[in-house]
């Protein structure tokens, strides 16, 4: 219960560090040989489900490590990010979290979550993703503090109904 | 109000090198799109990796028709409207499998692989045995043909032949993917939707002008590092553009550190040809050693395929009207949905022959570069957008676009079959596109068409 | 580009069984049947028992009218359009409910619940009471008449009354259910939004070869458990529908273990009249004793009403355009909104002399048949929307539907007034409608039009 | 099918106070309202005070022309079609804010705040410095000016000068709010969009009519209280509306405590001139001193500016079409998105002059009448909204919207170069605007579109 | 607070189940004489507001005992249910759980909770449920377990603006 | 994690008195000084972000004192209030939930949430708000009650993408 209690205050504030786009104190929350993955996803015949993700060293929408995400917010730090400028303006709501394992003798969590991204631009443009994310937690020194070893985002969208995607999950 | 000929003369003018507005959003162009391009022309359906086993399929579209293009028994490749003939339901609702058999979920006529209806319930109660189920198969696309593994449909069963059709220039654009090795596509197609009009996006694949500003943000140490000196390593001497009288919205100078498209120099050539097929953008000399896998053009009868003049084209080339290919090794098709609504998808490429290793650095680009979170294309959609949402005020529309980078200083060089401009940066194939473009929506027969796309002495 | 008759009549071939498939997405089609066919027709607006008293409204629509369908203190029943003659205002904005008075609230004219101007805000301060409310009331609806407590309306002055409109074979579809008792609408009018043409559910309702394949997997033993023995119990004799050939995605035959609708023998007959109207489906010997409420034929006077043909009738029918009446005592009317956007309503009826439990299993299988959430419709939709999107694409278009079951065999005895065809599973019925919505469509006057949907001799 | 003059002519009747329901729904309508209205009239863009300096900038919006209106060096005003003259693109995405120059993300064109074309990026590289900088600017607004900080633009370079445009109605209007005091705008522009045609809320600014009905639940003690008392403080002697006959929906009589706008006898005036500005409502004497701030009708130059017609007016003025000015210090501009959307612009004033506590007090009214979350406005968008949705009905558009009030009673009186009538609550002014509108419409030149919208002698 | 923690976990559990198409073990979290009701709203005057949802015996979209609930599972299962074939894809957001009454000395809860459905289906159709859920809990033997004794869904839609209900809530 | 639990159940309670349209009780949850904000949010150059939202004393949708809340609750009530009649119906989905700050030794806390509020009107009209709110909370008397002396509401709009804000946040 306390671990739950914890688990869900570092998502809220790591949400919170997006929203804030306070992108270099987010990124300290990812560990140096941590991986970033959102993969493709297809509609398919149940009977080929099996297959509806791509798996890592296929195409993907995210498929980064730590250089790649740190490359992805000095980008957004150029200055000349002109997509970012005016900037977005996103939410998270992240709910439904669940440590649904815990390996190693608790130096590492696997946590299921599910979020809601809306993001407006300009005048009158919205975009909302829904979905879920798998993350492998380290919990560090002290309690509360955790490094994400891993994550993978699962969209329901096949067709990504957005122009573009400029931000983090 | 038809639209008449003279209508679409005005619409775009080679001299001036103008184009009016309007095409970009009124309803009546886009419909006429739909039937004089979108249901004529040549589309690329998918490749033929994709669907290496009989009854693998893919799920293709050409202009507003759902197309399944379906491995056969017999090695072949077959492409039929995924639409049965009862009521008109879809006979396959996934984007690609393995299918034995098409089932119509409706009342149940299932039809093979090749098309054909096989079974249809109550075929002796109900229809006494007297449907011809000969007549009434899967509609079949009019024209199916592949391309060194490319498979292209046209509805329009009067269309050339597909390599007819490409040219030399479609043939060649084509030849600059599948000569790097035994293609095969990565499993995993990025398709996303950018509200914008469709011809924004392929005006856009020749534009070597706009990456070092549009992209500027992408062209950092940090970028570059991660993506393993792929992209936009610089060279101390690649050339600087004029960015003189340049300010950004706080009034400071905007300062390129150097040329965006890392060792490129200047030299530009541009190939036309028939139909409105064009390849734009840099030089082999000048690309350097930059092109996926390093060293592809020296390899063992490359030239030969290339040809004298091709051999040195390292731009994009377009199959016109929406097929894109990358020098990733990508293709992107422009598919358009409303006349401001385009969906997006990209096929990646590798060479079966690549090491596990380079392949691996191969798909890291691939998936860094372009699609929705790519590095570079994050920025695109968003001039995209907002280019096609200023074509609808009445006074906005009074300001023709303007292509006028060396507009009238392309000297066409006819040789090899092939007819090319060696320049500098310019604007010379997206004017290309738009005059066939014109050519195409004024309903010109096949042979009218060709004469109307044939390259002039000068652009 | 207007729609000309010739256009019309070349949309259809009652010879040839086709239909084009452009009647279903283009936005003339539409506007003009919100003129010929919803501006004409006469449309149910709701049952007699929903308002028993004064007061007592329910809103309904009638093409892209707001209509408020009042029980009157004198016990009649009126239908006003819900807006205000002031500046168009809606006077009510509940779906049902009862008033004493309809207020709109913009300036605060006020109603009665017969539509008549009562109240008019400053009427002697600013109106100097000069403004004649006696022209100034809520307008009514053109015709407004109830067949046995079923509400009509249309806003066609020069429409026939009722009565003539239904014809013989309106009424007979009406008496199926009007028969079965003392008919009161249980409350909850379940009201959702489907994605496709008007065309293909109405289309659907005579659809009794559809069952066995979209709604295979509702004939379950633990769905017949769950729904006691109502939905598909098989008897050991029911004839097997031929299945020769029909295949799954993955090659396996499809077998059915049984006929769906359980004991259906195929003995079918159509019933076609004037103006379009139509039932199809089983005969009631055919059907067994599965009716609701069972044995309801029987009763007393139920074969007068019924009349010597009409009384072996068990389909469904359809009250030309959108009213489709069915088995478990329900009555479905399928909005359109736009050209691919379409409303269901689902009216659900018992006797009032039906002892409590039966009513309950009466409503239990209402709520788990039909529906959003029916444990038999939920397929429909999906059908009825990849359908219309097939509708769209150019080539796809050069396909007509083809109505072939039966074409051509149908013998249409005319007896006792009716129209019938005595036959297997078919298509005849849908045939008939696809055939008046032409002639509707023509814009011919009611005599014509009558003329033009007389039935033939042979289908 | 064209919309012709008789058409246009058919939709408004002056002589029986009735307009057509599809005017405010058909798309065609909508088209022709962008280039005859929309594409010709001065429409307001901004004050000068929310862009003092230089650079600073405020986009606008005429038809569907985005406008940057910019500060210049030379303190003047300037506005420019945000959109490049090279792809299109915008070159401003911000609403607000201050800029040393545009910059265009496509491609790097940058822009001097006056629009003048500065750098190209590869100006002499890749255009060899042929490009005519000169020839390439933002395009500019046909005419801008400013009539006492209230900055105009019309995209008709033939439209006459604002001031005559505006005429002597029009700067009436202007001047009611502009003679308060040294006007600076409020920061926040309060935006949110309407599902209702533009109309409706253009014709609801003169409705002196609705207040008491609409806002009914407004003008309750705890609103009084918490407004400060400057909202609907009721005067025992108020006079009262004749509401006989103005039943709710459960019967009940509805009772209005007091004349909703607090002490507003009903005496009104109404003000209409050429072009179709229209200013309508109570007199000064019948508002009593309930004005903001109190007691400005007296301050030094105010009388001779409004003159000796003007200075009892204390109603709406509409600057034709769409800038209406309120009593609370606010503008509010309507601007059409399509026939269904509007688009509303909340522009609240102070005066620079006004003690900070009384400041404050003007500013929580401005934040609490108006605007989506205004005790007032809430129910009105409610009311346009259904008032849309029932002109779509082909029944219901047989109905004609009914202007009345006064009808044919209102005696023109021309005097000092005003044309006024003395009245009481009345639709004069709605109907006024709504034959402008026709006026407009028909495509007149401006000469004889001035003849038209010449004030008659009756109304 | 604990209670808090584990009907929230439960609630977790039980969506998780759902988006993973585990019909059959979402099924065992309901009793035996469990009803699952959802009525039909109706747009009516403030004061008719207590005729707003039908009743149970009336019409509703869903007023299912378990053997019914069994079907639909079943009937999912029968590889002909075209409409799920491909499946769609959900996600389900469950939020402001509250423990709002405790019967029969803690042998039932009684809670409301809100829930935003998101389904996607083929290429590019979304449809969202936003509601509210009353439940009846009865905590099983073990801390944590409960069964659903009967649960009540509130759409905030009238008109249902969606082409089927194919899923559960 | 008391302080989580209480808090996030007050939130909870106060989103359902406002979704059981039980608004005076909900009054009862602000103090009699309290302020409550919702600045108009505007698309800047992020160079000028500073001036993203209007600021008090300047133009805002809402900036209301405990009397204008109380106005707009009576107005509400006169049954004359037709655009509430029938009643909008909104379900509120509050997440994120996070005590940022505790000053004064525990008599104030300042809180960040976040929100999904959906609304629908009559047969098909919806709406939805996504946005976070900054609440001051005063600790009650008892565990668990709270005063709220001050609430900012964000939202992610700029152009309000609905005909009006007659609804609480
Ligand atoms: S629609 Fe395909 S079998 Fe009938
Ligand atoms: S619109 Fe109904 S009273 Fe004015
Ligand atoms: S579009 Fe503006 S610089 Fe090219
Ligand atoms: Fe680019
Ligand atoms: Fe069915
Ligand atoms: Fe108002």
């Amino acid at each position: 219960m306390v671990r739950q209690f914890e688990v869900e205050r570092f998502y809220t504030r790591e949400a919170a560090l997006l929203d804030d786009r306070r992108f270099e104190e987010w990124l300290e929350l990812f560990s140096e040989d941590t991986n970033y993955f959102m993969p493709i996803r297809r509609t398919r015949l149940a009977k080929e489900l099996d297959r509806e993700f791509t798996r890592r060293g296929e195409m993907a929408f995210f498929d980064d490590d730590k250089a790649l995400m740190r490359a992805r917010v000095d980008k957004l730090r150029t200055g000349r990010a002109w997509a970012e400028d005016p900037p977005s303006r996103t939410r998270r709501i992240v709910t439904n979290v669940d440590v649904v394992d815990v390996v190693d003798a608790g130096t590492e969590l696997t946590v299921r979550s599910n979020f809601l991204l809306y993001r407006t631009r300009l005048d009158s443009e919205e975009d909302t993703w829904i979905g879920s994310r798998i993350d492998t937690l380290r919990p560090g020194g002290e309690p509360g503090v955790f490094r994400i070893s891993a994550r993978t985002i699962l969209l329901e969208q096949t067709v990504l109904l957005a122009r573009n995607l400029s931000n983090f999950f | 109000m038809a639209i008449s000929r003279d209508d679409i003369d005005g619409f775009i003018s080679l001299e001036r090198g103008e184009v009016d507005r309007r095409i970009f959003s009124d309803d009546e162009i886009f419909e006429l799109e739909m039937e004089q391009i979108f249901g004529r022309a040549w589309l690329f359906l998918c490749h033929e990796s994709q669907i290496p086993d009989p009854g693998d399929f893919f799920q293709s579209v050409m202009g507003r028709d759902n197309v399944l293009v379906v491995r056969q028994h017999d090695g072949g490749v077959r492409a039929m409207l995924n639409t049965c003939p009862h009521r008109g339901n879809a006979v396959c609702r996934a984007e690609e499998g393995n299918a034995r058999s098409f089932l119509c979920t409706y009342h149940g006529w299932s039809f093979g692989i090749d098309g054909t209806l096989k079974g249809v319930p109550g075929f002796k109660n109900f229809y006494g045995g007297e449907l011809d189920k000969s007549e009434h198969g899967l509609p079949p696309v009019a024209q199916v043909t592949s391309y060194k593994g490319f498979v292209f449909g046209t509805h329009d069963p009067t269309a050339p032949p597909l390599e007819e059709y490409l040219g030399t220039t479609g043939r060649l654009g084509l030849d600059l993917l599948a000569c790097r090795g035994d293609m095969e596509v990565v499993p995993g197609i990025q398709k996303f939707v950018l509200d914008c009009n469709w011809k924004f996006a392929v005006d856009n694949l020749f534009d070597w002008y706009h990456p070092q500003l549009t992209h500027a943000s992408a062209f950092v140490p940090s970028v570059r590092r991660a993506m393993s000196g792929r992209v936009a390593a610089p060279s101390a001497d690649a050339p600087l553009i004029d960015m003189s009288g340049v300010e950004q919205q706080d009034g400071s100078e905007l300062e390129l550190a150097t040329a965006a498209i890392s060792n490129t120099a200047f030299d530009n050539v541009v190939v036309i040809g028939e139909y409105g097929h064009a390849i734009g953008g840099p030089t082999a000399a000048s690309r350097g050693n930059e092109e996926l896998p390093p060293g592809w053009r020296a390899a063992a009868g490359v030239a030969d395929v290339l040809g004298p003049a091709g051999k040195d084209v390292a731009g994009h080339p377009n199959i016109f009207p929406t097929s894109w290919i990358t020098t990733t090794m990508q293709l992107s098709l422009r598919i358009p949905r409303t006349r401001s609504i385009t969906e997006i998808w990209w096929f990646s490429f590798v060479p079966r022959e690549l090491p596990p290793e380079f392949r691996k650095l191969v798909v890291r680009i691939q998936n860094h570069v372009f699609g929705p979170a790519g590095l570079l294309e994050q920025e695109d959609g968003e001039n995209w957008n907002q280019s096609t949402l200023q074509t609808r005020g009445l006074a906005s529309r009074r300001t023709k676009h303007h292509l006028l980078m060396g507009l009238g200083r392309g000297k066409v060089i006819k040789e090899h079959g092939l007819a090319r401009i060696e320049t500098l940066t310019n604007e010379h194939a997206q004017l290309w596109t738009y005059h066939a473009w014109a050519q195409w929506m004024k309903g010109l027969d096949w042979a009218e068409l060709r004469a109307a796309t044939t390259p002039p002495d000068v652009l």
